[in-house]
């Protein structure tokens, strides 16, 4: 099966190139079905590639096929290479799987949409682009891979341009985004500089036999490579992008900004997980910023009136966690989570997709209520996916593989107890504001209007399905570590990743490992229905109206502000620079010199009056002058 | 002897040109054509004659004792009483620039098929002039000569801004040509100079480049000489404090005019640079290396800084062009084989997307009848196709991955990176600023609420205009994803470049790492 | 037989030079331009027959002659234009003589 | 006086034969074909014996030395006087009634010109420039109908009358301190001097240099040159440009030559400083010209200007001197050649009323005249220093000795002024390129339609003088060596 990975990214580049270049002529339905097949069919393919791999596995662990060199300067020869090992594998499978998915809730979803050629175009592209981020063996190579997937977010979040809101969010995403690409091109070309190659697998060998622990270089390398991830993950201090992004479609916003895109960062420190083992510093810094954006962002969560933002601040919240789970070494736990939140996360985007076509356009959730019984299938599915983001014990996927962060947080060697505590904290948070949408929009009377659609087509309705499907039943793969149960995800991660060492801690570890998470879990469920389900209790009232909490919910709706933190420290600057260097400074200097010409020449014109006796006497003067030089000389 | 002919080809094709506008339009545009694709035929010709033999992995020997990677040399006195002689030569970097200068003016011929309607003879006679007068410049070994030719292409060029340019093309022309020649006759005085140090050293008076490379001049006088070439050459690239003329000048030239350019022109100042600064002057080099490399850095920001700002579309992608040409001046002063090879990618490269950007602006501004991008907007939704190409050369811009121009910044910042890390580090700043202008750009081109185009002009794309974007985009994609065919041809000629000049010598990244490779 | 020291004479010259040029700048009437000019030409030429005399050779006197050929010659032409600036400009100042200027 | 000295003498034999013929014809046969040809006819026997006479280094008698130099200038000399008699055989059709004393002066001043180039001795430097001089008054208010003739012409002889007695008074203190009047050794007799001698002497050079300066229109004494230009007849203006400041400009050459550089140094520093000013000042006056004549005024100040650094070149220690001496005759050849076509093409546009002044009248030329636009233009860009043309060459060389003599300051003002002379150079072109037809040029380019046959004929014999010129420009911008090889030799004199 090793020479066949090059087709798994060439399919939808294929649909990407026949829609871009035939798409005008075509109807919407071969638009969709060109749109649509190239993801099943990359699926398809990674599955076939999983089975040989998992029935044969190959003596390296992993798949190798190399296209061409890309090119050779002395003994610089970078390739265009696929590598796919277990780590690629299950981003492949699931950046394939979910991508189907969501295409085929587009086709019905945009259907009225006047761009949807575009739409699928875009979609292909993104999909292409990720897998060659997933598959790439060499760091140029994924290089083209990431930067085609920030362009295709910024085509998609831009997608209405006629707004020019949406184009100035999806400026702002690629800028963002692009700002961490630097400080990763940089990592690279101090890894270059110091290891003398580019292909990862190389690099990393050689990282590890020429670095020491520690090394200070070890280190810069892997917070530049941080640096890249927390641009395109979303974490602080570069999250800004991810709530404007909202201002794209729905599946965009379920595909790219909730299961993929938005973890290529995970991706990237996991498979350069050498250089963070190398550099302990490094690897703190990232659990820290995981622990520190999990709770920003679940209290900006809570704060949200736009059912989207809500759910994207959620996002980087988790994946605050996936990086929490990445500084304490649990690579592989990280993945997990990855896997189940790609399908839990989906689901909420899509169902809120719905959502919101029921009600007209409508995102704010204090306009709705009630719905429970108007779209009753959206509202289970809804309740399945917040149910499994809060990561209830036992019923869903995301019980097992945010409690395995969290006990790893503090059993892991590098574990810490404040790192645990801000994990429990934040599971806390997690469950009251999913809860709090789930009561805010299904439960309590109708606020706003009817809702204008409630049937749905079985198109939309079935991949929902299929993702509810995944976020209950996928958690089993892996028993928490002290029901020492089966941890298939692990063992079949073990040969990329690393399997962190566990403290030896006593019974009263186990329980508390175990139960706090849960309990807290269930705790948060019910505080939201407190505070939410109840026809508005006196209790919620009075907590609303005191000033302190009002300033409180206006921060965090700001999302504490970080935004005009950046207007006016970066944005304003720039844009007076640009304003008043319009004339070009420096040219107006260089070229002001003609200025005293002018002067000068327009000075000597005017000795040129015309009357013969200044002539003279500028030539007697003259005389003057030569005797006198000639007589001091 | 047929390096003469890449000469003569476009000269005659300009007169035959002139001659026959007498008869139609048409007619001169075609012959026009003809021998651009003649010129680029030939050059291709030469480039497949000699294309097995580089490639080899020249093992390092003294400086020119090895054959020479010249080829198909004309050398005969041209004015003996001064020591002045007509030597052609060309080696893998030479022809590169041959061949892009005949790929261009095809284009250039193109653009302009329905845009010059008075006089297209003397149009297209200047055009072939001034190709004739770069394929000089690419071609000349001889001091004299190459100043010759540096200072005739002024005069095509002056005439294709005043008789073609935009309303305030005669003060764009004459700030254009006053820039250049003030540098160009500070490059003479060092020309001189050179000739008559070089002679007093070792007796030979001579313009001859291959004789007076190396000649060892330090100190001073080895500065101030190096001086004169860098003003030419820094007005020329340009650089930062002497760019005032770039903007002025495209903006006014007709999309031809701008095309040629920003397509050649100011490649002739990245072309001295490699060719004639830092091996005739190594030691003197390497001691501005740095501020040589800190204007190239500024230049990348100030230029995409100023490009933000813009309100002409045309004075925008001018101002691109600076940004992209303060990373060939980074890469040149880095002086190390990959350093090298991404400045010859970057040069071919920003030939094509910023000269696709100007045929695009020129098209754009034949439908709007504007160049102001303030009255432009929404128009995806009226030309879609325009705005896909548009798209890609602005992505091609951006320097987005998988593109020539990503791969030829990259190299350069690699290059760089193991000269001056500082350099590196704010040189890769640029990524960040020339994204903010060029999605500036898309937002307020293609995107956001419709403006409406001039009534009568098409709706739809010409095939002609599409065969330009055509072939700008399959070159910036082959480039993008196999650059080796490039990079082969100008091995050598890298190779020997760097020999010639040990004094700069640079350490290449990379090999500083031990022997541990997979 | 130089009885007088060519030194006076020189000196002699040169004050006539000096009155011939203060005259020309100072005087705005053309013909006592066209005079001042002629006593500079004069005192050129009375240098000349000092600078002989005192070398004992006629190549002075020589020069003297020739000097007297020109400035009758320049003067001659000098009048001729004066008349013509009388009748054209009917004016003989030379200040007034300004239609030709930057 | 052997038949060897009648052979060396032959040129001066040839022109004063003509000029005489040529008065005498006026007094019968006042017919303007027959006087022109007759002019033509003298100078080209004069050029005959110019080529036949091909001494080696003699001194003709003490006031003349007959060397390659000389020969060349004289040479020169002639060339420009017959292709100005070919213009203004078209210009004084058209605006006058008499001819006849317009060639007898022209001849006349070729011939002071001709005796200044070869002099070798104070007698000989004050009659040429004499005979130059008046000849020169004559012409330049030969137009009758034209106050402003008649005003340059009177401000041009008051300036050369004060001058010429400027340097006659430098040449009395000279020869009374140094008791010889030969040229070389002038330049070396200072030497042993002493007190109130040294001190005349100096005086004495400073004032014969400011006769020289004066003709040579250098910058304290430049300021008589754009109003006689702008006041004199085109063709007599083209004269006066090219052929006396060629004469005086080989005196210059001649007499610093066999200067030591030691003792020359303070000449040397003068030069120097002669050349800046004349540099900026010529060319800053020009920027904002609006007047053609004036501004090819104040650009001929900057030429000389660039034309002393070749000078200085020469002269300054350690110069090469062949190199500046074949800088100085290269220059002055293609800087009459420019200058001639330019002033011919006024000439041509000129009609009865007066001849095209203002910029804004060659406003279009370009489309109405591209022949004359087209000589205009090369005329320009060789000025200017532009490829192709032979000011290019011309510009290279006078870098090449200056860098030879390394004159690094000069060198480096003479870069930045030639490039900012682009400016002004550049806007006439443009001027005559434009597509609007400016009123006046529209009148202009009819008039020549209803002229005569004969007219008609003068205008073609003016072109084609015009074109020869032109050609010459561009071949010698391509092909040096066909000049070079003539001037080398020349210059051999001085190795």
């Amino acid at each position: 099966m090793q020479h066949v990975l090059w087709l798994i990214p060439f399919l939808p580049v294929l649909g990407f190139a026949v829609l871009v270049v035939f798409g005008h002529r075509m109807g919407r339905r071969t638009i969709a079905v060109i749109g649509a097949a190239p993801a099943g069919a990359a699926a398809a393919v990674a599955i076939a590639t999983a089975v040989s791999f998992l029935v044969a596995p190959p003596a390296t662990h992993a798949y190798d096929q190399v296209m061409w060199t890309w090119f050779r300067i002395g003994a610089f020869a970078p390739r265009i290479a696929f590598h796919l090992d277990p780590l690629s594998l299950v981003m492949t499978l699931v950046v394939t799987f979910v991508g189907f998915l969501i295409l085929l809730y587009s086709t019905r979803f945009m259907r009225g949409d006047e761009g949807y050629r575009r739409f699928f175009a875009y979609m292909d592209l993104f999909i292409a682009s990720m897998l060659i981020l997933v598959l790439a063996g060499d760091f140029l190579f994924l290089l083209v891979g990431w930067e085609g997937v920030g362009l295709s977010s910024f085509l998609l979040i831009g997608f209405w341009y006629r707004e020019r809101a949406n184009g100035a969010a999806a400026r702002k995403a690629f800028i963002v985004t692009r700002v961490g690409d630097t400080a990763l091109l940089v990592g690279l070309l101090l890894i270059f500089t110091k290891l003398g190659t580019l292909d990862i697998q190389g690099a990393m060998a050689a990282a590890q036999s020429q670095w020491a622990q520690g090394a200070a270089v070890a280190t810069a390398a892997a917070l530049l490579l941080m640096g890249g991830a927390i641009g395109k993950s979303a974490q602080l201090p570069l999250q800004t992008w991810l709530p404007d992004a909202m201002a794209g479609p729905t599946p965009v916003s379920a595909l790219i900004h909730a299961a993929t895109m938005v973890t290529a960062g995970v991706y990237l420190i996991a498979r350069t997980h050498v250089l963070f083992e190398l550099s302990p510093t490094a690897r703190l810094v990232v659990a820290v910023i995981g622990a520190a954006t999990l709770l920003y962002a679940g209290v900006s969560a809570l704060a949200q009136n736009d059912i989207k933002r809500a759910l994207a601040y959620s996002t980087i919240s988790q994946i605050g966690y996936m990086f929490l789970a990445l500084g304490v070494a649990a690579w592989s736990a990280a993945v997990f989570h990855f896997l189940t939140h790609a399908f839990f996360k989906a689901l909420l985007f899509l169902s809120a997709g719905l959502v919101i076509k029921a009600m007209d356009e409508e995102h704010d959730i204090r306009k709705m209520g009630g719905l429970r019984r108007d779209i009753p299938v959206v509202f289970r599915l809804f309740l399945i996916g917040a149910a499994a983001l809060s990561a209830l014990p036992l019923v869903t996927a995301g019980f097992f593989s945010k409690d395995l962060i969290v006990d790893l947080a503090l059993t892991s060697v590098h574990g810490g107890v404040w790192l645990w505590l801000a994990g429990v904290v934040g599971a806390l948070l997690t469950s009251l504001y999913s809860f709090r949408l789930v009561f805010l929009v299904f439960f309590g009377e109708r606020r706003g209007s009817a809702p204008v659609a409630t049937r749905f087509p079985r198109l939309v309705v079935w991949p929902m399905v299929a993702l509810a499907a995944g976020s209950v039943v996928l958690g089993w793969i892996e028993l928490p570590v002290h029901w020492h149960g089966w941890s298939l995800f692990t063992d079949f991660m073990a040969s990329a990743l690393p399997v962190p060492g566990i403290r030896a801690g006593g019974l009263l570890d186990a329980i508390a490992v175990t139960l706090i998470p849960a309990i807290v879990s269930v705790a948060g469920v019910y505080l939201a229905w407190v505070l939410f389900g109840r026809r508005r209790p006196a209790v919620a009232g009075s907590l609303v109206t005191r000033p302190g909490f009002r300033w409180l919910a206006g921060a965090a709706l700001a999302g504490w502000g970080f935004d005009r933190l950046y207007h006016v420290a970066l944005v304003r600057p720039f844009l007076w620079l640009a304003h008043h260097g319009q004339r070009d400074w420096i040219d107006r200097l260089v070229s002001g010199i003609a200025g005293p010409a002018a002067a000068l020449g327009g000075l000597l014109r005017r000795t040129q009056d015309g009357r013969l006796r200044y002539y003279l006497a500028a030539a007697a003067l003259g005389i003057v002058v030569f005797v006198a030089v000639g007589l001091l000389r | 002897m047929s390096l003469v002919f890449l000469l003569a080809i476009p000269f005659a094709g300009g007169i035959v040109a002139w001659v026959a506008a007498r008869w139609s339009a048409a007619a001169c545009r075609w012959v026009a054509l003809a021998s651009a694709v003649a010129g680029l035929g030939l050059a291709v010709g030469l480039w497949a004659q000699h294309y097995h033999m580089w490639g080899a992995a020249v093992p390092s020997r003294s400086i020119y004792v090895e054959p020479v990677p010249f080829f198909s040399e004309l050398d005969v006195p041209w004015i003996p009483q001064a020591g002045i002689r007509l030597h052609l030569a060309a080696d893998g970097l030479s022809l590169v620039m041959l061949m892009l200068t005949f790929v261009i003016v095809a284009v250039a011929v193109l653009a302009s098929w329905r845009g010059v309607r008075r006089r297209a003879g003397l149009f297209h006679f200047m055009l072939l002039w001034a190709a004739a007068s770069l394929a000089g410049v690419f071609m000349a070994f001889d001091l004299f000569l190459f100043y010759f030719f540096f200072e005739l292409m002024l005069i095509p060029f002056f005439l294709l801004v005043v008789l073609w340019g935009h309303e305030g093309r005669r003060r764009a022309a004459i700030k254009f040509f006053i820039y250049t020649q003030a540098g160009g006759l500070l490059m003479l005085i060092s020309i001189v100079g050179l000739y008559f140090i070089h002679g007093r050293q070792t007796g030979t008076y001579t313009f001859d480049y291959l004789q007076l490379v190396n000649s060892g001049i330090s100190g001073w006088t080895g500065r101030l000489l190096m001086l004169g070439f860098f003003a030419a050459f820094a007005v020329k690239l340009p650089a930062v404090p002497l760019h005032g003329w770039l903007p002025d000048a495209h903006s006014q030239a007709n999309t031809a005019g701008s095309v040629l350019l920003a397509g050649l022109l100011i490649k002739v100042g990245a072309y001295g640079f490699l060719r004639f600064l830092i091996p005739l002057f190594p030691q003197a080099a390497s001691d501005i290396r740095y501020i040589a490399m800190g204007l190239g850095v500024a230049g990348i920001l100030y230029g995409a800084v100023m490009a933000f700002s813009q309100t002409d579309l045309k004075r925008m992608v001018a101002y691109t062009s600076v940004s992209h040409m303060g990373f060939v001046l980074l890469g040149v002063f880095a002086w190390n084989q990959i350093a090298l090879q991404g400045v010859i990618l970057q040069i071919v490269c920003h030939a094509f997307s910023t000269g696709g950007l100007f045929i695009l602006a020129g098209v754009l501004e034949e439908r709007l009848g504007t160049r102001d991008i303030g009255g432009m907007g929404g128009l995806w939704a009226r030309l879609s196709t325009l705005g896909g190409f548009g798209m890609f050369l602005v992505m091609a811009a951006l320097g987005l991955p998988g593109l020539g121009n990503f791969v030829a910044e990259s190299l350069i910042l690699l290059g760089t990176f193991s000269v001056s890390r500082p350099a590196a580090i704010v040189g890769s700043l640029g990524l960040i600023v020339s994204t903010i202008y060029a999605l500036w750009l898309v937002q307020r081109v293609f995107h956001g609420p419709g403006g409406e185009s001039k009534p009568g002009t098409p709706a739809r794309l010409a095939p002609r205009e599409i065969l330009m974007f055509v072939v700008a985009i399959v070159v910036l994609l082959w480039l993008g994803l196999y650059p080796q065919t490039l990079i082969r041809t100008t091995d050598a000629a890298t190779g020997s470049l760097l020999r010639t000049a040990p004094a700069m010598q640079s350490p290449e990244p990379g090999s500083s790492a031990t022997e541990a490779q997979p | 037989m130089s009885a007088v020291d060519p030194v006076y004479a020189l000196g002699l010259a040169g004050v006539l030079f000096v009155l011939g040029l203060l005259g020309v700048l100072v005087r705005r009437n053309i013909i006592f331009v066209l005079a001042s000019i002629e006593i500079m030409v004069n005192a050129a030429g009375l240098a000349f027959l000092a600078a002989g005399a005192r070398w004992g050779q006629a190549d002075g006197q020589v020069m003297f002659v020739f000097i007297l050929a020109m400035a009758a010659a320049e003067v001659a032409v000098g009048l001729a234009l004066a008349l013509r600036i009388r009748r054209r400009f009917n004016t003989l100042d030379v200040d007034d003589l300004r239609k030709l200027k930057d | 006086m052997s038949d060897a000295h009648l052979l060396v003498l032959s040129p001066y034999i040839a022109l004063a034969a003509t000029a005489v013929v040529v008065m005498l014809t006026t007094a019968f046969y006042h017919r303007h074909l027959l006087l022109a040809g007759l002019t033509a006819t003298g100078l080209a026997a004069t050029f005959a014996c110019v080529l036949v006479a091909g001494a080696e280094d003699r001194r003709a008698t003490a006031l003349l030395r007959m060397n390659d130099v000389s020969l060349y200038f004289i040479g020169l000399l002639v060339v420009v006087a017959l292709a100005v008699v070919a213009l203004s055989y078209g210009y004084l059709g058209r605006t006058e009634r008499r001819f006849g004393d317009f060639y007898t002066l022209l001849t006349l001043g070729a011939l002071g010109g001709a005796v200044l180039a070869a002099s070798a001795h104070f007698a000989s430097l004050f009659l040429g420039l004499e005979v130059l001089s008046v000849s020169l008054y004559g012409l330049i208010a030969y137009p009758r109908r034209r106050p402003q003739a008649v005003e340059a012409a009177f401000k041009y002889l008051v300036l050369a009358a004060v001058t010429s007695a400027m340097l006659l008074f430098g040449m009395a203190l000279v020869y009374a301190v140094s008791g010889t009047m030969l040229l070389d050794k002038v330049a070396s007799a200072g030497a042993g001097l002493a007190g109130w001698e040294a001190a005349a002497y100096k005086a004495g050079l400073a004032l014969v240099f400011a006769g020289v300066g004066f003709k040579l229109a250098l910058v304290p004494f430049h300021m008589w040159t754009p109003d006689v230009y702008q006041g004199g007849p085109a063709p007599v203006i083209a004269f006066l440009a090219a052929a006396s400041k060629a004469a005086v400009f080989v005196v210059l050459l001649q007499s610093l030559a066999p200067l030591d550089p030691q003792r020359g140094g303070v000449l040397v520093v003068v030069l120097s400083v002669v050349a800046y000013a004349s540099m900026l000042a010529g060319n800053l006056l020009a920027l904002f010209q609006q007047n053609l004549k004036r501004l090819l005024a104040y650009s001929s100040i900057a030429q000389l200007g660039y034309l002393v650094v070749a000078v200085v070149s020469s002269g300054a220690a350690g110069g090469a001197r062949g190199a500046g001496t074949v800088a100085v005759a290269f220059y002055l050849t293609i800087y009459a050649l420019a200058l001639l076509a330019a002033f011919g093409v006024i000439a041509v546009l000129a009609h009865a009323e007066g001849e095209p002044e203002a910029l804004s009248q060659y406003r279009g030329l370009g489309h109405r005249r591209p022949a004359l636009a087209l000589v205009l233009s090369v005329s320009l860009l060789s000025l200017a220093g532009m490829p192709l043309t032979a000011g290019f060459i011309g510009k290279f060389f006078i870098f090449r000795a200056g860098a030879g003599a390394a004159q690094w300051g000069l060198l480096v003002v003479f870069a930045l002024t030639s490039a900012m002379s682009l400016y002004y150079y550049l806007r006439v072109i443009i001027t005559m390129y434009r597509l609007e037809v400016a009123p006046y040029a529209a009148a202009l380019a009819t008039s020549p339609g209803g002229m005569s046959a004969g007219r008609r004929a003068a205008d073609r014999v003016a072109v084609a003088a015009l074109v020869l010129l032109t050609a010459s420009t561009l071949l010698l911008g391509v092909y040096p060596p066909v000049l070079l090889r003539l001037i080398e030799h020349a210059a051999s004199v001085f190795r």
